[in-house]
């Protein structure tokens, strides 16, 4: 299956399609929208679901295979703020406080790109690390918090006012709800493992691919509410948005084979460093770096960055993953 | 037995929801005894701030307060608040009964 | 199978028993009620997953047998208030606008009801074109347009106020969160089918009857608490919620037949004629028809001609297919 | 930096949730710079209003305006809303703090 | 037609969600034409009341009312929901239109 | 498989794990919660699928076999109050009002806490009467009025208020929601039978496991809160609601067993009397009882209680029902 064939199989497949429903309904101005418990349900079973089948992943698998791939992706999610802050700074000029911020989302990921790469390799069967939702775990914290790092580094003094102190920043990041469901539900696949997995599997496993696709319903809709601001933030950002994601896609993919992984893993952990946060880090680049303005980061990472990777992004990497892993 | 109020200040807060917790913990310290927390979508200077996704949600919060926390709670909002979060304030002269309460 | 036989197995089945017990529970005056956000969340999943199966099932049968079919429901619920108006305002001696509001509901089709008459169906073993919910996306909007104009005419000269447009009813009639739904949903459907059907049947299929269970006991609830306002409504519109819906049932079963449904095919043409809207009609007409009194219509629509269809007039209308269609 | 609060006047409407739009619109027109919205259910003229489908549900909307806006408002929901829907609204006297956003 | 706006009192009670159907009864035993509810959490006297199961929720309640209802209305609730529910009161003066109407 | 294998295996499973997951977050001030809707959601399902499941059993094993087990559950549930509330009185110097809503508590039993049960039963193969939700169904209320009775036997003359009557207290008990949808299910599942249970086992059925798993996580949130309450409660209460536990599961077990139940019949009947009410319970002794605190009673059956009940009190009593079973 050559790279065109494999977007046009991504694009058609129930998941995309829903985003774009709920972007072309917000665009046509219609009624529909999900209410906001359903969405913040629907976050909890994709977290808690995916969480828990990483788990008993890594229980099969061992903790001897997994803690490599774990520690690389830990340092990758804290190193990419570290370059994408002098680009947003210098070359778009962006004040610190956004650069800071935006560099914080895209250091860390989102649930949602990965769980889509995951569809996607299914689907085209090809076999990927079963516990590669503990490198999701693992990366969405250290980006966040070097990210806060940057900005106050920056900031001049003054009074901080409440909320704003390094400590917590740092309960935010550990003990933010995306973080604590995430890691939660992987402790506890781990330690029920495959048999636990069963019992659970016709919640957390056998609805799940259509529950994401409600949930992209939902997140196009907001995405398409996003898109006005977009052009407020001009088309530096909207560069950005496309063409970081590349980047750190390769990066995640060499790095990745580098250390072992299949394709399909190594896929998986080009998605992550290519997607952007748009749960756990605007709360907490909200509290952490209350200069920075939350649209630009939350418009870029949501209604650039998120449907590029899941349309063309994904079948791309994984493009990347099987030139670059045939000797 | 008569119900006969007294005069209180009713100080009513709409912010971002990420808010909440620092103005309920910043009231205390001005003195609040207790407050009332309801969800809340908004339009604004900074937009649209529609209910569906919480981090982009707003909370009401009421508090019923002597004349005095009032005006402490409404120079830390000024303060605190404002600088860093889309939010609006307004204060109203209200009775209450239990005076004892506040 | 008798018609009586057919009855008592449909009243046998859990989704009119939750309606009945959401009736009973509502009469007695019990707390249960289901969070508001349950309520549109299940009617979200119910008219997602309908029109994904619908439109997954017209990719399978072709665009050259459904058109037809399609064509003759779209014109079916625009002809319907043309008749049902001039009896509401001239039996039924109601006012203009509350008789092209009724008129429209009557025209327009209820998904729950189409949705409990598959069931029926499916459990009784009679085929029936798995295109059939495409009938049901098309049949929603044009009996709203018709039941407008005809109020409109009617409506003496005087401020409209802001909202009464046609553009606005327009865009209720075609944008309304409904037919965004369905329709979306189907195309959806239509671009996956049956592979992507496949990826998200563990939510959109294998859960379906037991949601539709759930969401009756909702309806129930909601009817319930209607009940009082039946007596208001008179016996005129309890007689006309009746009896119209078994004019209208064999309407549709015959065309049906004629036009070369199967049995079962003719069985769900005849439900959607039969059918009164409570969804997206009640929304549509109170900004439209302000005039018109929304608790007539919803009080016909939802506490007598909704549990009349899911109890009698489906076993019916199938027992009309099955005499009709036997040479 | 001491919070001196401004007059100014505070506009609530409940209504069916279904004018949630119109009346927003409406007030814009009148003015009025922002507006904040809450579900509720409520009793009323027009028997209970419960707030489990939304078709049936109130919204609260509050305004804090000008006294000119709040009279334009108070103008156009009498003129608009009152005829078409279930409606109630009140007004008082608040005091609200940077008196440029209103 | 101009809006001219009529006095009235506006009382807003906030307690415990249990307590949301004898508190609408005994308002319309008082007078009172209609009320608004809207969901709302809260801290007070009695500790944290999160909003997630609703026995621990609360309740807002809104009665717009001429001053002689609010007068019955806060006897009311000062002797039978004082005691039983936590629960406060709160009483302003608001302006509104269609006075036949409270 | 011995007491302590038992209790290892009973930890180690998903809901259990859950509810651990929720205490600790919440210990932790995480901001992990549930949304009011989901709650309330959960709650609905869980009892409508445990209701239907019974009813469907009850169809199969005969109304002739369920009368006797019946009857004795709710003479069990009206019983046990009767004597707790003594030594609440007494032993441990609660006031009155106290003293009867507690013991109702304790009568009335936990949905949730039986379900985990079953969950236990099935993952060690354990047989069990598939009607055992029907004792779960009739042990709701009887606890709630006795405890009621109890608690105005012993408040003085004076204003009772509104909806303090006991006609009130009757109609919380016997039509508050949990009773109104178990029975109602109960009943719907025995009309439909087993033919029903199959049309909606995709929705009622194979998640189930899993939905229990999330719904524990919010009562672990729930319960976490409650700690606090817990130190103002003393020290007393926390030995009761360790000990009471223990003593009505050994009651139940014996008294199961010799009413001719399987051993894993006899385990939820022990579990049914050892588990305390925190649905039904609470808001009835709420309006019945305004005197009584309900944090007290909340804080032991929900904090106490139930984590000890599903962590080592079930596999306690099965391991009870295995010992005395054999001759
Ligand atoms: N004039 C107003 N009247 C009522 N609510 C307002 C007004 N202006 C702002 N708000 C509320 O305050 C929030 C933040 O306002 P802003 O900082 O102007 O975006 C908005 O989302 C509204 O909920
Ligand atoms: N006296 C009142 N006090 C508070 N809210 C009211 C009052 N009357 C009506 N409402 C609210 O306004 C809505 C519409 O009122 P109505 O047009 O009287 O049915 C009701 O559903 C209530 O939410
Ligand atoms: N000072 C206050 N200002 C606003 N709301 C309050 C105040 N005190 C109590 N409340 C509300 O009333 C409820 C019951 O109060 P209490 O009886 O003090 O626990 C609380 O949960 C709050 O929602
Ligand atoms: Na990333
Ligand atoms: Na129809
Ligand atoms: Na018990």
């Amino acid at each position: 299956m050559d790279l065109l064939e494999a977007i046009r199989h991504n694009l058609l497949s129930p998941a995309p399609l829903f985003f774009a429903l709920g972007l072309l309904a917000a665009a046509a101005k219609s009624d529909l929208k999900l209410p906001e418990a359903l969405y913040s349900s629907l976050t909890i079973y994709l977290l808690a679901a995916i969480g828990f089948k990483g788990g008993a992943a890594i229980q099969e698998a061992g903790l001897g295979v997994v803690w490599l791939p774990v520690l690389v992706a830990a340092v990758l999610s804290a190193a990419i703020p570290l370059w994408t802050y002098p680009v947003l700074r210098f070359l778009g000029r962006f004040p610190a406080s956004d650069a800071a911020s935006i560099a914080a989302h895209y250091g860390s990921v989102s649930a949602v790109t990965f769980t889509v790469a995951t569809g996607f390799l299914a689907n085209t069967s090809v076999p990927y690390e079963g516990y590669s939702s503990a490198l999701l775990a693992i990366m969405e914290s250290p980006a966040i918090l070097v990210g806060v790092l940057l900005g106050k580094m920056t900031e001049g003094p003054g009074n901080p006012g409440p909320g704003s102190s390094l400590r917590e920043v740092l309960r935010e990041a550990l003990l933010g709800k995306s973080v604590v469901l995430l890691v939660g539900a992987l402790l506890i696949g781990f330690l029920c493992g495959k048999s636990g997995l069963e019992k659970v599997g016709g919640f957390f496993v056998a609805p799940f691919q259509g529950v994401l696709a409600l949930f992209l319903l939902e997140l196009g809709l907001v995405a398409g509410r996003r898109l006005r601001d977009l052009r407020r933030a001009g088309p530096f950002l909207i560069a950005f948005g496309v063409l970081i994601p590349v980047v750190h896609g390769a990066v995640g993919v060499a790095i990745g084979l580098t250390i072992g992984l299949s394709p399909g893993g190594a896929t998986l952990l080009g998605t992550l460093c290519a997607s952007a946060s748009y749960i756990a880090a605007p709360a907490a680049m909200r509290l952490a770096l209350p200069d920075a303005n939350p649209t630009l980061s939350l418009a870029a990472s949501l209604a650039i960055t998120f449907p590029f990777n899941v349309s063309l992004g994904i079948p791309l990497y994984h493009e990347m993953a099987m030139r670059w892993s045939t000797p | 037995m008569t119900a006969t109020p007294h005069p209180m200040r009713l100080v009513t807060i709409v912010c971002e929801a990420l808010a909440r917790d620092l103005l309920l913990r910043l009231a205390r310290e001005c003195g609040a005894h207790g407050a009332t927390v309801s969800p809340a979508s908004g339009v604004g200077a900074t937009g649209e701030r529609p209910a569906d996704i919480e981090e982009g949600a707003n909370v009401r919060v009421e508090f019923v307060v002597t004349p005095e926390t009032a005006a402490r709670i409404l120079e830390r909002v000024e303060r605190d608040l404002f600088p860093r979060f889309a939010c609006i304030l307004w204060e109203s002269d209200v009775r209450v009964l239990r005076r004892g309460k506040f």
